[in-house]
């Protein structure tokens, strides 16, 4: 089954051409294209699964491209990381395809919107079982057209459209920094293949500083891509997409690719203690300012929003922490239970048209399955004991603890309160008190976007237990299983940790039980709302305004600069010699007098002055 | 079997169509149209056969042709009692992708040229196919003489082709490409003189047999100034910061079919020249101005992507951007080495598609809505889905989107130099982002957003305007996914060019 | 022998040239212009003539020479003159800057 | 440098030459000029004399102070002449052509000066005439028949195109 991996990119591909070419004539049928084919490529993605338990792993690839003496390759790898990525974005997008179904029914554009399901599939697929980082790059770059396209679906909205501008420019910001690292890489190596990298690494043939250099380079594609400090600011914006597409892409999968890089190239990172270090803190420091954002965000998916980038600061800290299995672990739950989250606020969205969780309230009689799905996530996210989210977030704070951060450990512990807070503080607005909107309309969904829900409900609760300190660290082991550079399965922490961390995610549960619920505690308690605090967390610390101030105010100054320069200058060079042959032109066709006498008059002066020139200079007559 | 004959005909096969159109009545539009149009097929039919041949690894040079053409005495004091120009025509693989691009984006123009030419098409498709002859001869001439007299015949037919079929400024723009290509011409003439006279021999290869013996009569300055010389000729053409004021306003008043024609080939012929002659013949000398040029590269990418973030005209976006883009090739050049050279080569062909697709469409738009200004054009994805959507799929390869030829040819050209000079490769980098700002914000601000105001009655692409954006993007994709189908072909011209740099 | 330097001669050939060019670059009628030129010629015999007796290898041809030009000029003259006599019955004029036909 | 009688003959000959010259250039009268010249082609005829060619100074005599003047003065007779409301030729078009006149002059008396002409003696003044009589119909026969085809020619020329033809005339 391995070796026809490459198959399960190509459907969705075969997705996107069939419904770009054929997609106006078929109409809602397109959707069960969509859903057909991505359901084959979950399908092949379990047989690969369970068939890399057993199986080594499965390597191929051809020649691509050929440059003089080097060869570029192409083809696929199917190691437990690649295979696992598989099954989560093949398990997450046929999810997402078959909610959609329901979600845009009615919307003139449906056949487009799968088609880019399609294309966004096809590269997230490519993009995790390639065996080399020139073919991560360019299916990294295609994932990022797709996600664009997709923020951009609504493209007659004018936040749609600067929200996808916004993403894709500032990905490629981080792209950029990949590319320059795999570059300097591949004049290191001569390879792009990852095996080739670590060989090199593991031999010690790159020097400390160029690992430490590419490995950061890499990492910041990995920032950009995940939307870490400081290239955060795209994702929350993004969430102008349609609310399936913020599930499975801003959510689940793409956003995790940065996770994934990190990961896929962790030999590299793990040589370098200066660039896990940098990983470390900007995932902890990620971790902690999103969250704080997430505190006061009125609109649900923007909440969510946060809570992505913030999660994905956890597992960039762990990851940094030398936790190798712990950042793997927690995108894979994070995986389900987010993606849980957005297709339940996407639920709520269809129900209510609104995203204001001001206008909401109430819900939870009402919406009699999403409600409960909704409370399950919050669960899981929260990290509240038996869930998924508990076991993930437990070995990220342990492998921070033993990765010897003790700071980066507290930073991480309470951005766990403060997740738990604002997730709790959304459900209870949401679900509970009194309803604050027009909700006479309100209704369930249907039945194709409930059960989606469902499934990942029951994912979210059971996937943590894949990897646990009782029941024995299966996932850990195996993701480990052969490569002792990715360190060990399982990380055994102090006890207190895991103590520590129900108690933090409980107290988180029980201020925003206290605040928006019982109403206990006046919602203005530590910061009121309009006071310094409040306002720059509601305007998400001004980030996007500094952006707006420097690097966008530098660019359009620099061009302005530049475009006087070629008006004036080059144009005026241009204008100058213009000028003089127009000049000599005029005097020339001035002097066609057709008087020969004048002819006679203006050769002789010629001929006199260079017969004068010549007898000063000492010419022939001398 | 003989090929010999091949490349003649190929070059000389739209001469028929001239003949046929000249005894043609001014008035017979249709036929006019389909002869222009049919005239451009054969030289198509035979670079694809000439592709074929070299695909089922047969030789280029059975192509080669060479007969005794101009002979004279010398005038004393050169090794040779004759100077003889040979009429020799060739095609290495370099030259061979060049053809084939020429062939593909002439018959597309023509195609272009049916739909958008409103007046006097009997003269627009004469000067037209005397272009084509004038481009496909620059590609295959062997002979520094013969390249010339092919590059001048480029030059007139397109100065009266932009100066009676353009828009508004069509004089202006048609004299100042006149006038910039004349100077540029000029210097290139006599870089030929002189290296006529100091050796003899126009041709190609002799030449740079001639000039890298150390023994030969022109001192290391000498060839220093000649490749500066060849530099600004060919940097006119490319055209490289500060010499490309005149593209801008040929791509602004020129006709969309000629602008095909003139972005997608002729500034080609810029970086085939420096190339073929200035790396081909001095590659020590350029060894030395490797850094200068890599400069200048990257001086071009940044200069033209950041004025071009800031232009109102989605055809002035597009005239910086192909300035932008002309900086990679030079980028590629500088490096020197496999990847970056082959890199500079895949530019110029991927260029070639995207700028001719780009232009195609906003030909399209301009036709449809009278404008091609962004602000005017907001909002057009609602009335005319495909040309957004292809209007957006080119802007994507255009900024290297992979997948598509942008991509490749960029990476190459940036490996290439991130080998030899990191530094101005790292700088160079900030291009590709200034290129996805430029032309998302272009792009978007035509496409996306609310319709500012209603076109009535504008169409989608039909029909036959349907060929040369499928044709191209399906060109450009299909490089972008299995690039070998161009660098098969350019590896033997990549060896030469390596031996003459000595690595 | 002469007392009289050849250059002499020729400074005296070299201003009467001077003064038939600037006669013949300045004037506006056609009849003073060619009889400039006329005077220009005989600067030019002057020369010849001074060659023909001074330097190293003195002989006859230089007076040859004077004769052909004379005889070369009287030629000159008749036709110029008939030349401007046509002329002036088309346009009723002999100033020089009526005659730019070259022009048009 | 001795003021011998042939030297104090050269300096008065080149004096009436060159004031011949002057008046040309300056009189109004367009007859006053042609009769100014006169004083130039005798003296000049001189200045021939001088140089041992009589024969040629008697050419000079006859063909410039006799013939050639004699036409020009038919020519002026033959037009109409406004003397003195003629257009004045511009003012920097006299000061540039006056001053590269100046300019030729000294770069060509710079070449003058330098011009180290050495003297022998000849035998030019003996039998002057027959000398050149033997030259030309011995050396320069050819030039010399291939003159008279020339003055035929100039001949023929001048009669058709000063000939009053009505056709030709509205051609023009």
């Amino acid at each position: 089954m391995m070796e026809n991996a490459w198959l399960i990119p190509l459907f969705p591909l075969l997705s996107f051409l069939i419904l770009l070419l054929f997609g106006k004539r078929l109409k809602e049928a397109s959707a069960y294209v969509g859903i057909l084919l991505t359901l084959a490529s979950l399908v092949f993605s379990i047989l690969v699964l369970f068939e890399r338990f057993s199986e080594p792993t499965y390597i191929t690839k051809f020649n691509w491209l050929t440059i003089g003496d080097l060869h570029l390759t192409a083809g696929f790898e199917v190691n437990q990381l690649n295979a696992l990525m598989l099954f989560i974005v093949s398990l997450v997008s046929f999810l997402v395809h078959t909610y959609s179904k329901g979600y845009m029914n009615g919307d003139e554009r449906f056949p487009v919107f799968y088609a880019y399901l399609g294309l966004f599939t096809f590269a997230m697929l490519g993009l995790v079982i390639s065996p080399n980082l020139l073919q991560t790059y360019i299916f990294w770059e295609l994932v990022g057209v797709g996600s664009f396209l997709l923020i951009g679906f609504y493209y007659y909205k004018e936040e749609a459209k600067a929200a996808a501008k916004k993403a894709f420019i500032m990905t490629r910001i981080g792209d950029v920094g990949l590319f320059i690292g795999m570059i300097l890489l591949f004049w290191e190596t001569k390879s792009f293949e990852y095996s080739a990298i670590f060989a090199a690494v593991d031999a010690g043939a790159i020097s400390g500083t160029m690992i430490t250099l590419t490995a950061i380079l890499i990492f910041i594609g990995a920032v950009g891509k995940s939307g870490q400090f400081p290239l955060h600011t795209w994702l929350p914006d993004a969430m102008e997409g349609p609310t399936p597409v913020s599930a499975l892409i801003h959510a689940a999968t793409m956003v995790a690719a940065g996770v994934y890089l990190v990961a896929a190239l962790f030999p590299l990172f793990a040589a370098s203690k200066t660039a896990l270090l940098t990983i470390a803190v900007i995932g902890a420091f990620t971790a902690i300012f999103a969250a704080s954002i997430g505190l006061v965000q009125t609109d649900i998916k923007r909440v969510l929003a946060y809570s992505t980038v913030s999660q994905l600061g956890y597992m960039m800290l762990a990851l940094g922490s030398a936790g190798y299995v712990a950042g793997v672990f927690h995108l894979m739950t994070h995986a389900f239970f987010k993606a849980l989250l957005f297709l339940a606020a996407g639920s709520v969205i269809h129900a209510v048209h609104t995203q204001n969780i001001e206008e909401m309230g109430g819900l939870w009689k009402k919406l009699k399955f999403t409600g409960p799905l909704f409370l399950i996530g919050t669960l899981a996210i929260s990290g509240v004991p038996l869930f998924s989210g508990f076991f993930s977030k437990d070995e990220i704070l342990i492998a921070a603890w033993e990765g010897g951060h003790p700071i980066l450990f507290l930073l991480a512990l309470i951005a766990a309160f403060m997740t738990a807070f604002y997730m709790f503080r959304l459900f209870f607005m949401v679900f509970t008190g009194e309803a604050r909107g027009d909700q006479k309309h309100v209704h369930e969904s249907p039945n194709n976007m409930t059960y989606p829900m469902i499934l990942l409900g029951v994912l979210a609760v059971i996937a943590g237990y894949v990897n646990t300190p009782w029941f024995g660290s299966f996932l850990g082991d195996w993701l480990v299983d052969g490569n002792p550079a990715l360190g060990h399965g399982h990380i055994e922490g102090p006890i207190w940790i895991m103590i520590a961390a129900t108690v933090v995610s409980l107290a988180g549960i029980y201020f925003a039980y206290m605040m928006y619920y019982k109403r206990s505690i006046a919602r203005n308690t530590i910061s009121g709302t309009g006071d310094t605090l409040h306002t720059i967390l509601l305007n998400k610390y001004y980030v996007d305004e500094f952006y707006q101030l420097t690097v966008v105010a530098f660019t359009k100054g620099l061009s302005y600069f530049l475009r006087f320069i070629d008006v004036f200058l080059v144009e005026g060079l241009v204008k100058g010699v213009v000028g003089i042959v127009q000049g000599l032109g005029r005097t020339g066709s001035k002097m066609q007098t057709g008087q020969v006498q004048t002819y006679g008059a203006v050769a002789f002066i010629g001929l006199a002055l260079l017969a004068v020139i010549f007898a000063l200079t000492g010419g022939y007559l001398r | 079997m003989n090929l010999h004959a091949v490349l003649t005909i190929l070059v000389f096969s739209p001469l028929l169509g001239i003949v046929i159109l000249a005894f043609m009545p001014k008035q017979a539009e249709k036929l006019i149209k389909v002869v222009g149009l049919l005239a451009t097929v054969p030289a198509l039919l035979i670079a694809i056969a000439a592709y074929l041949h070299f695909q089922w690894g047969k030789d280029l040079a059975d192509f080669a042709v060479s007969t005794s053409w101009i002979q004279f005495r010398g005038m004393g004091g050169v090794p040779e009692p004759f100077f003889s120009v040979n009429y020799e025509l060739g095609l290495s693989g370099f030259q061979l992708v060049l053809v084939v691009l020429t062939a593909v984006v002439a018959t597309l123009s023509a195609l272009a040229a049916a739909k958008f030419v409103k007046k006097e098409w009997k003269g627009y498709f004469m000067l037209f196919l005397l272009l084509e002859i004038g481009m496909l001869g620059v590609f295959t001439a062997e002979n520094l003489i013969l390249f010339f007299i092919f590059f001048e015949i480029t030059l007139i037919p397109t100065f009266f082709l932009i100066g009676k079929w353009g828009y508004f400024e069509k004089e202006k723009a048609a004299y100042s490409f006149l006038i910039y290509n004349g100077l540029g011409s000029a210097v290139l003439l006599i870089v030929i003189m002189i290296l006529f006279g100091k050796t003899g021999t126009t041709n190609i290869e002799m030449l740079t047999k001639i000039i890298a013996d150390p023994s030969a009569p022109l001192s290391g300055d000498l060839k220093l100034g000649l490749l500066i010389s060849l530099l600004i000729a060919f940097g006119v053409k490319l055209p490289i910061f500060p010499l490309h004021s005149w593209m801008l306003k040929v791509h602004v008043q020129a006709p969309p079919s000629v602008v095909m024609i003139h972005s997608g080939i002729l500034l080609k012929i810029g970086a085939y020249g420096l190339i073929r002659f200035g790396m081909g013949i001095f590659p020590e000398q350029f060894k030395t101005l490797a850094t200068l040029i890599a400069i200048l590269g990257v001086v071009n990418l940044l200069y033209g992507a950041f004025l071009a973030f800031i232009q109102t005209d989605f055809k002035m976006v597009l005239a910086y951007s192909s300035i932008s883009h002309m900086g990679i090739v030079l980028i590629g050049l500088a490096a020197m080495n496999e990847a970056g050279v082959q890199g500079a080569i895949f530019q110029v062909i991927s260029h070639g598609l995207i700028s001719a697709l780009l232009f195609f469409l906003v030909g399209v738009l301009y036709e449809r809505t009278d404008t091609s200004l962004i602000e005017n054009l907001g909002g057009i994805a609602k009335g005319m889905p495909i040309a957004a959507g292809f209007l957006l799929a080119g802007a994507m390869a255009s900024l290297g989107l992979p997948g598509m030829s942008g991509f490749v040819s960029e990476f190459m050209a940036f490996l290439g130099l991130f080998k030899e000079l990191p530094w101005i490769a790292a700088v160079g980098t900030i291009g590709i982002i200034m290129t996805a700002a430029y032309l998302l914000r272009a792009v978007l601000g035509m496409t996306y957003g609310k319709a500012h105001r209603e076109f009535t009655g504008v169409l989608d692409l039909r029909g036959v305007e349907l060929i040369p954006v499928g044709v191209l993007m399906l060109l450009i994709v299909l490089i972008g996914v299995f690039p070998s189908v161009l660098s098969s072909p350019l590896q033997t011209t990549l060896e030469t060019i390596m031996l003459g740099l000595g690595g | 022998m002469s007392s009289v330097p050849a250059s002499a001669f020729l400074a005296l050939a070299l201003i009467l040239f001077c003064i038939g060019l600037y006669g013949a670059l300045t004037k506006r009628n056609t009849v003073i212009v060619l009889i400039s030129i006329e005077l220009m010629l005989n600067a030019v015999n002057i020369n010849l003539v001074t060659f023909s007796k001074y330097g190293m290898a003195p002989s006859i041809t230089g007076q040859v020479f004077a004769l052909f030009a004379i005889s070369v000029a009287a030629a000159e003259a008749a036709v110029g003159l008939a030349i401007l006599i046509s002329l002036y019955r088309t346009k009723k004029t002999v100033n020089i800057d009526e005659m730019d036909t070259m022009k048009n | 440098m001795t003021f011998s009688g042939e030297f104090l003959a050269f300096m008065g000959i080149a004096l009436v030459a060159i004031i011949g010259g002057v008046l040309l250039l300056n009189l109004t009268k367009v007859v006053h000029m042609v009769v100014a010249l006169i004083f130039t082609f005798v003296a000049i005829a001189g200045i021939y004399v001088l140089l041992s060619a009589e024969f040629v100074a008697a050419v000079q005599i006859l063909i410039y102070s006799g013939a050639i003047t004699i036409i020009m003065l038919f020519g002026i007779m033959l037009t109409k002449h406004d003397d003195e409301n003629e257009p004045k030729t511009g003012k920097w078009r006299k000061i540039l052509v006056f001053l590269g006149i100046v300019g030729f002059a000294f770069a060509v008396y710079i070449g003058i000066y330098n011009f180290n002409i050495e003297q022998v003696s000849t035998a030019l003044h003996e039998n002057n005439t027959m000398q050149i009589g033997k030259a030309l119909y011995s050396k320069y026969i050819i030039p010399f028949e291939l003159t008279s085809v020339l003055l035929l020619a100039a001949l023929v020329g001048s009669i058709i195109l000063a000939k009053n033809e009505k056709k030709g005339a509205d051609n023009e």
